[in-house]
């Protein structure tokens, strides 16, 4: 076993473990906590994979940006009207159902066209390719990016203006 | 001879260098500070103080660790260590001397970006987990000013990305080999400036220690802590502050170029990266906190279109310049 | 989600349907100035009601100056406010003095003078130490000029401990007089003192006045209209930010105030800033009336009434007066009713501190936590004082 | 306005009033007249400026409030007193022309135990909640322990 499907293993279970975690604990604010760890747990996949910028993207996006914002919203919600809010969604059977679905789907359609175990080697710097594909090749999708988070950003000033 | 640092002993050495530092630099700013106050600072504990900290350490290990009733136990243990890994972490991708550091990844100057930004994680756990209202609201202050002093410090730091053509942290300190960006004309001097500010506001440094605020919130986020996870929290903030040192000395000044011999390099990095401390230092020290309200106005407002513009001309220059041939 | 379960008990703004938060800040806080409690209702940040708690230093100041003569209580009410203990003491002994029509020797009354205003100069500079410190904090700017201002008030305190032989709580001003004379060489000193300390209050100006985050949090903040502050009875500082040119030595002369030149410093703008200025003016009068008492200075006793044999040889006769000084913080006054004996049948302390801290409730809604304690500060509350 | 228009006008309108010096004028009102009179001082002597408010407990006599307000404008003193007569202890409030009275009615009750009719929130200020007895009167003696004494 070499220190790459080690570490892949340890992930793997991190990952599983913590997502699971999140559905499945009943304080808000823990299920927040694991959602920050699944998500450090998927940059550290996007780093075995030798994909350090989208790691760090990950990081700085959903670990620090997003969790944060969550955490927000239930700790001004939660604490200030102090009482508790837990999750009591136990759907559980319903729940399993989908999400076993969802496995079988994404299992198949892998085993129907099976994958590279090992993936041809990277040629050039990851970050630069994506920052010239970004500008040239996918530029218009890009720009239509900027200008559904610009329409995201007017719409929060929008309902956080102070009413007159 | 810097290839035989092995990447198994790399992280040790430089765990433990980072720890030694940040340990004396608590005292390098205490000296300092008393030297604005015209006080003397530490003095007894050996000769003109410099053993203090370690009676500090010593004295923070002995404390009684208490805990308060209400409080989430598992999440205000756990604060301390996740508030402390990020801020040890930033200096995973330093590279202290060309060749030697622990690992010199190519997006450097993003892995030191990302890492910080995880360190709002253990502040929260430690500002929701006291089950405290003034580290609630040191916590809800932390996500405001967080989320608003990140874009602005990462547009400062990524104008000498765009100078050095490279994301890479020893690329950048390698391109300013003849001139350091800080003597770039205009660009590098603003561009300085702002990431000085937004570095004081990241690291939740006075005036923008609006999350301590021991005057309004008594000490914020940490309010509840005490002993050796108090000292944890303390060791995270000053491995932070001692990390954007670092970083700010990379980026700007140059990093370890200097007069004297190849290995004085290191030396010459740690020398400037002090002073971009006692820079900080000197302006906690003198400046009285501002408002959370004008803080976030000064980042939305000020700052964050400043470095937006400021990154943008950069990049015209740069552009500019290699179209002219220079 | 449920209602809000805190309602606003005072002052009602209107309510945006945001959360609300109960917080206690106090008495154990580190800007509590001593021990001020308030019980803050929040939404966000912004403060909607506040609830003020007084009374932690509650001593029976009152109760206790019936059970003492007029030679020991003196020495009592520098209790009263720790920080200008001189002026206390003035207060006191002055409501005897009228009630008894007791004659005050003219150096008597120039020592009188000169301590109250050193002591002013030293309450002032503590005031701008912790009010810096409480809006910079002690592990910021505020701590720097904290020390400065320590630094300055330690030379006063000098001058009263070579003067006194004590540095807080002095016991100087008695019935008819002062006690001491000042020692060989103190008027030198203390006029060297006087140049040092005008020197550096100019430091500390432009020190404060250059920086950008100092105006940012000073200006515009803790508004006090003139209506507010007479109707409360704010007095001092406060009173003359607010636009009112009123100072007890100008209005109502007492210990030969009427000798000497000084002007009332008047600011409109009712902000902590204004209270700020009028301070810092405040310093250099009260220098300049040092100097000048100092060169006048006349020869003679400095006590009508010298050498007394028992505590209990001072009679007051029947009567009643309201006697009002000064003081650092404001309108130091002393209703004393005597009764012909050798104690007090009453006594009341209208505590300058007690009155202007009656304003915080009326002033405090609506501005941000942090402001709280920036007007805190500025309002300078001694809890010796207010609790009395 | 002078101290001596402002005697004669207080003579003009409240007649049953001793008034007595100048500066201050002292004005001894009945307790029915207690809130008029504050208004009319606050009003038309312009005695804007609320100085203080206490008692004084002269024994079988009663309790006699007392408040000392000023005209800042024209240097007017006014020292206002009300007798509440023996065994009287409830005096109408004058908080709704002073804002100071409030914690200085509170205070007043606080140590003499009275009533102020009108105030909005009548607490204990310096002492606490659950004290017994009011200090300041004559009848608490001063070197006995008294309940909750701790």
């Amino acid at each position: 076993m070499t220190g790459e499907v080690l570490a892949f293993w340890v992930l793997a279970i991190l990952l599983v473990g913590s997502a699971l975690m999140v559905v499945l604990t009943k304080n808000l604010f823990h299920a927040v906590l694991w959602l920050a760890l699944a998500l450090t747990g998927t940059a550290g996949v996007f780093l075995l994979l030798e994909a350090e910028f989208l790691a760090a993207v990950q990081l700085l996006l959903y670990a620090g940006g997003i969790v944060t914002i969550v955490v927000f919203a239930i700790v001004v919600t939660e604490k200030l009207v102090g009482e508790r809010l837990s999750q009591v969604s136990r759907r559980i059977t319903g729940g399993a159902v989908v999400s076993a679905a969802l496995v079988w789907l994404i299992v198949s359609s892998i085993m129907e066209r099976p994958l590279a175990i090992t993936r041809a080697p990277m040629s050039g710097d990851l970050t630069q390719i994506i920052g010239e594909t970004v500008l040239t090749r996918f530029a218009l999708p890009f720009e239509l990016l900027a200008v559904l988070m610009l329409a995201g950003l007017m719409s929060a000033i929008y309902f956080a203006r102070p009413e007159d | 001879m810097l290839e035989l640092v092995t990447p198994l002993i790399a992280p040790i050495v430089v765990l433990h260098v980072v720890i030694g530092i940040v340990t004396y630099v608590t005292l390098l700013e205490r000296k300092f500070a008393a030297r604005m106050q015209s006080r003397i600072g530490p003095y007894r504990v050996g000769y003109h103080g410099v053993l203090q900290p370690i009676a500090d350490a010593v004295k923070l290990m002995m404390k009684e660790d208490v805990v308060p009733t209400a409080a989430d136990k598992p999440v205000y243990n756990l604060a301390p260590i996740v508030f402390l890994v990020p801020c040890m972490f930033i200096f995973a991708t330093l590279p202290f001397a060309p060749g030697l550091g622990v690992a010199d990844l190519n997006i450097g100057v993003l892995f030191f970006l990302a890492v910080s930004s995880m360190e709002i994680v253990g502040l929260f756990m430690a500002g929701w987990g006291s089950n405290n209202k003034y580290a609630l609201l040191s916590a809800m202050r932390a996500v405001n000013q967080v989320i608003s002093y990140d874009l602005p410090f990462v547009f400062s730091a990524l104008i000498p990305v765009v100078l050095a053509g490279s994301l890479k942290l020893s690329d950048i300190a390698a391109a300013q080999s003849g001139l350091w960006f800080i003597f770039y004309p205009v660009i590098g001097q603003l561009a300085f400036i702002a990431f000085i500010v937004s570095t004081v506001a990241a690291e939740n440094r006075a005036p923008f220690d609006i999350l301590e605020a021991e005057s309004e919130l008594v000490a914020g986020f940490r309010v509840e802590y005490s002993g050796m996870k108090f000292a944890l929290i303390q060791l995270g903030e000053y491995a932070h502050i001692l990390g954007a040192s670092f970083l700010g000395a990379l980026l700007f000044l140059g990093a370890w170029s200097g007069p004297g011999p190849e290995w004085l390099g290191p030396i010459w990095f740690l020398i400037k990266a002090m002073l971009v401390f006692l820079l900080v230092t000197w302006v906690r020290w003198s400046f009285v906190r501002i408002r959370v309200d004008q803080i976030l106005a000064l980042s939305w407002k000020a700052l964050l279109p400043a470095t937006l513009l400021l990154l943008l001309a950069t990049a015209v220059v740069v552009v500019w310049r290699a179209n002219a041939g220079l | 989600m449920s209602a809000p379960t805190v309602t606003p008990k005072r002052v009602e703004l209107d309510y945006t349907g945001s959360e609300r938060l109960t917080m206690n800040m106090g008495p154990q806080h580190p800007s509590a100035h001593g021990v001020f409690r308030a019980v803050l209702t929040l939404e966000g940040e912004t403060v909607i009601d506040v609830d003020s708690v007084i009374g932690y230093l509650h001593r029976c100041h009152e109760k206790l100056s019936e059970t003492l003569t007029y030679a020991q209580y003196p020495s009592i009410a520098s209790k009263t406010d720790y920080v200008a203990a001189m002026t206390s003491e003035f207060a006191y002994v002055r409501a005897a003095e009228v009630i008894g029509k007791f004659e005050v020797p003219k150096r008597a009354q120039y020592l009188r003078v000169i301590t109250a205003e050193l002591q002013r100069v030293a309450s002032h500079l503590l005031w701008l130490g912790t009010w810096c410190m409480d809006m910079g904090g002690a592990l910021g700017g505020g701590a720097t000029i904290f020390l400065y201002c320590i630094r300055e008030r330690e030379l006063i305190l000098d001058l009263f401990e070579s003067l006194v032989g004590a540095r807080l709580l002095y016991g100087f001003f008695q019935v008819g007089g002062v006690r001491y004379d000042i020692p060989s060489g103190w008027a030198d000193s203390c006029r060297q003192t006087v140049d040092v300390i005008d020197q550096r209050i100019s430091e500390y100006e432009r020190m404060l006045e250059n920086n950008p985050f100092f105006m940012a949090r000073a200006q515009g903040v803790g508004v006090i209209s003139r209506e507010l502050a007479e109707s409360v009875g704010i007095s001092g500082p406060l009173l003359r930010g607010s636009g009112v040119a009123w100072d007890l030595r100008r209005a109502d002369p007492y210990s030969s105030y009427e000798d000497f030149e000084f002007k009332v410093p008047v600011e409109t703008a009712g902000d902590c800033f204004a209270r700020y200025r009028v301070r810092m003016v405040e310093f250099r009068e009260s220098l300049k009336i040092v100097r000048q008492a100092l060169d006048k200075l006349p020869e003679g006793p400095i006590s009508s009434r010298p050498g007394l044999k028992s505590v209990a040889q001072t009679r007051v006769p029947k009567g009643e007066a309201y006697v009002r000084v000064e003081g650092a913080r404001g309108e130091v006054g002393c209703y004393l009713v005597a009764d012909g004996s050798a104690k007090p049948y009453r006594m009341k302390w209208r505590g300058a501190s007690f009155s202007n801290l009656a304003i915080l409730p009326h002033i405090i809604p609506g501005h941000k936590v942090a402001d709280i304690v920036a007007i805190m500060g500025s309002v300078d509350p001694v809890f010796g004082e207010v609790d009395r | 306005m002078t101290s001596d228009q402002a005697r004669a006008l207080i003579a003009e309108r409240f007649s049953g009033a001793q008034i007595d010096g100048t500066y201050p004028i002292t004005a001894t009102v009945s307790t029915d007249q207690w809130v008029a009179f504050a208004r009319f001082a606050s009003d038309e002597l312009r005695c804007r400026f609320f100085s203080f408010l206490t008692a004084v407990d002269w024994k079988d006599l009663g309790l006699e409030v007392v408040v000392r307000v000023d005209n800042l404008d024209d240097n007017i003193a006014l020292l206002m007193k009300t007798r509440l007569g023996p065994g009287v202890s409830v005096c109408p409030s004058i908080m709704p022309v002073y804002k100071g009275a409030n914690w200085m009615e509170r205070e007043c009750y606080d140590m003499f135990g009275i009533h102020f009719d009108g105030h909005p929130d009548l607490r204990r200020i310096l002492l606490t909640d659950d004290w017994v007895g009011h200090p300041l009167l004559k009848s608490y003696a001063v070197d006995t322990p008294h309940p909750p004494y701790r």
